[in-house]
């Protein structure tokens, strides 16, 4: 595969390393730079990302997160291309009866035939503005409920999120001890099975992951996630919750809100 | 004529999709009929100087207005499919001769390109499709219908003759006349036969 | 002008779906750019006579031969075609909803078509873009207000405002009315009509 626009997969990265969004980093390679997306090299894509992460002193959360998705939409696109084209390959050879003569058919021809078009009018544009505002409304609606859930459970004012996390490592790290998995199961450290028990807790683990404390396996989504004491970081304790905690704000509010939406999930 | 009606007048020819009966001018200019066929006249001899670019014809005893004969070929493929590349005709013939059809059809008869054509043609409102089985089945909208004027594998083989007739016709008198407008299109006219050699 | 250029323009105008640029009617009538414009504008002022039911108006750097205002909703019913597609329509009723708007967010809404649609609204000169960061922000122009005869956007949104009042009214008395009988369904022709009923 040749490509011919001036952006490589490192420039990609650094496009990640500025932009707000995915989408807008995938729009700019795609309409601007005139990238096939099928020439994007996942795996040169991630070496990239490493070369990046190594020059990097320290590391935004959300250029990682935005990468991930450029890949996976990527990858996502190219496995839907390829399942398309085995799909049709299959529907072909599934065709029924004797192959058609090509030459036997005759040649339609395009009558040259003008096609007269009249003003839209101020109904129409009224009635497709009432459409568009609806539909709009319909979406702001519900992103706006997710939220009022979500900050509904974070936002309580009892809710102490260092207590939570000494709490929550006390007893991973006697459970774990015990284990020999050392591995122990997310939903066996929620004390109650409930929206706002489960959302405070997984803040929890995700704050002990973001310092390195634990790290979170999860193998679909909306399964089991399973939380292991990351070795050697057993003696690491609270001095230096406050600072790590500052750093880890902006990209732990918008994983708790995916993560509570699963767990909700769960629920139902 | 009232500078008011006529001018309603040629907006009425100028704006419908197909030739007018006096009787449907009259409703639109709210004038009796015999006064609309004077003012028709006058507008029909308006038209006849050589600075005009249009005409005003009389089609089985309906009113047209549509391009002079000279210009007409220079301005065709100002239309909405003179763009149609020939493999995208191609597959439009096969369509309106086998139908129904599934994409499928299509695709053993021609190749991989198929799925591209019936994407195309679906996109430009000529077909529309519906899942059947694993591939598609195929159906011309009523959009094609009106603007070729073709509804069934008879109509294609009727205008394919036609069309020969016509050209055996020109051939013989060896005069190189510009095709009507709404005459099918002849070979080599316009559009984009490089996207089909590339294939 | 000569009279069979100035004939085969006016032919141009007429048979054209959409707007033309210059460039495009210079290649027509081979005379160069500047020649042209001249040209167009004597066709203007011819065209601005009382008793002519058309008019040549110039939309975003191109120029379209259409029926004159006063007269447009006597006719309209005599093609079944609206200048603006369904998607074309949708984009734009987005655009007006949500000014100041930017190319990505239309596209985030009604997908990849959007930058289609954009293009073809900037060429009709309902819109204008503007580059802001990665992307366009888009705007409504003055040929807009004039094409729909408001004078400002928020005479739009206080109708529709209007409207929904009106609606919401009727819903609570539980009739069911028609729509509008003068409203035609827009229909743009070759438009992707699946496109915008998928979504």
């Amino acid at each position: 595969m040749q490509v011919d626009s001036t952006i490589d997969e490192a420039g990609i990265v650094d496009l990640a390393s500025k932009e707000a969004s995915w989408e807008e980093v995938l729009e700019y390679v795609i309409r601007e730079e005139g990238m096939d997306p099928w020439d994007v090299d996942v795996v040169k894509l991630a070496d990239a990302f490493r070369v990046y992460v190594t020059k990097a002193g320290v590391l935004e959360f959300k250029v990682p997160a935005r990468l991930i998705m450029i890949a996976a939409v990527l990858l996502h696109m190219k496995a839907e291309v390829l399942m398309w084209e085995e799909e049709q390959r299959n529907a072909a050879a599934a065709a029924q009866g004797p192959p058609i003569d090509i030459t036997k058919v005759p040649e339609l021809q395009v009558p040259a035939k003008r096609v007269p078009t009249r003003r839209v009018t101020l109904d129409e544009l009224v009635s497709a503005l009432e459409k568009a505002f609806s539909t709009q409304e319909r979406r702001e609606v519900k992103v706006e409920r997710a939220r009022e859930r979500v900050e509904e459970v974070v936002a309580d004012e009892g809710f102490d999120v260092t207590k939570k996390i000494n709490e929550l490592y006390a007893r991973i790290s006697e459970t774990v001890e015990q284990l020999k998995s050392g591995t122990m199961p997310f939903s066996s450290l929620v004390t109650k099975w409930e929206r706002r028990e489960i959302v405070q807790s997984l803040l929890g683990v995700l704050h002990m992951s973001n310092d390195g404390r634990v790290t979170l396996e999860q193998e679909e989504p909306f399964k089991e996630i399973y939380v292991r004491v990351s070795e050697g970081k057993e003696a690491r304790v609270e001095e230096q919750e406050d600072e790590d905690f500052s750093k880890a704000e902006t990209i732990e509010s918008q994983d708790s809100k995916t993560s509570n939406d699963r767990h909700s999930k769960k629920e139902e | 004529m009232d500078t008011n009606k006529r001018a309603l007048l040629e907006a009425a020819l100028f704006q419908a999709s197909g030739p007018l009966s006096v009787e449907e001018i009259a409703k639109i200019v709210e004038l009796p009929e015999q006064e609309v066929e004077t003012c028709i006249e006058e507008l029909i001899l308006e038209y006849k100087a050589e600075h005009k670019g249009m005409e005003i014809v009389e089609v089985g005893e309906r009113y047209e207005m549509r391009v002079k004969k000279p210009h007409a070929q220079r301005v065709a493929h100002l239309t909405p499919y003179a763009d149609l590349s020939r493999g995208l005709l191609k597959a439009l013939s096969l369509i309106v001769y086998k139908q129904p059809i599934t994409q499928s059809d299509i695709v053993k008869t021609i190749g991989n390109r198929g799925y591209d054509y019936v994407k195309d043609l679906e996109e430009r409102g000529l077909i529309k499709t519906e899942k059947y089985r694993r591939s598609k089945r195929i159906e011309l909208t009523d959009h094609f219908m009106s603007y070729f004027g073709i509804s069934s594998r008879k109509d294609l083989i009727e205008m394919f003759k036609k069309q020969e007739a016509e050209e055996a016709t020109q051939a013989n008198t060896a005069t190189q006349t510009a095709p009507h407008p709404d005459v099918p299109r002849t070979e080599g006219f316009g559009s984009d036969e490089k996207t089909d050699e590339a294939q």
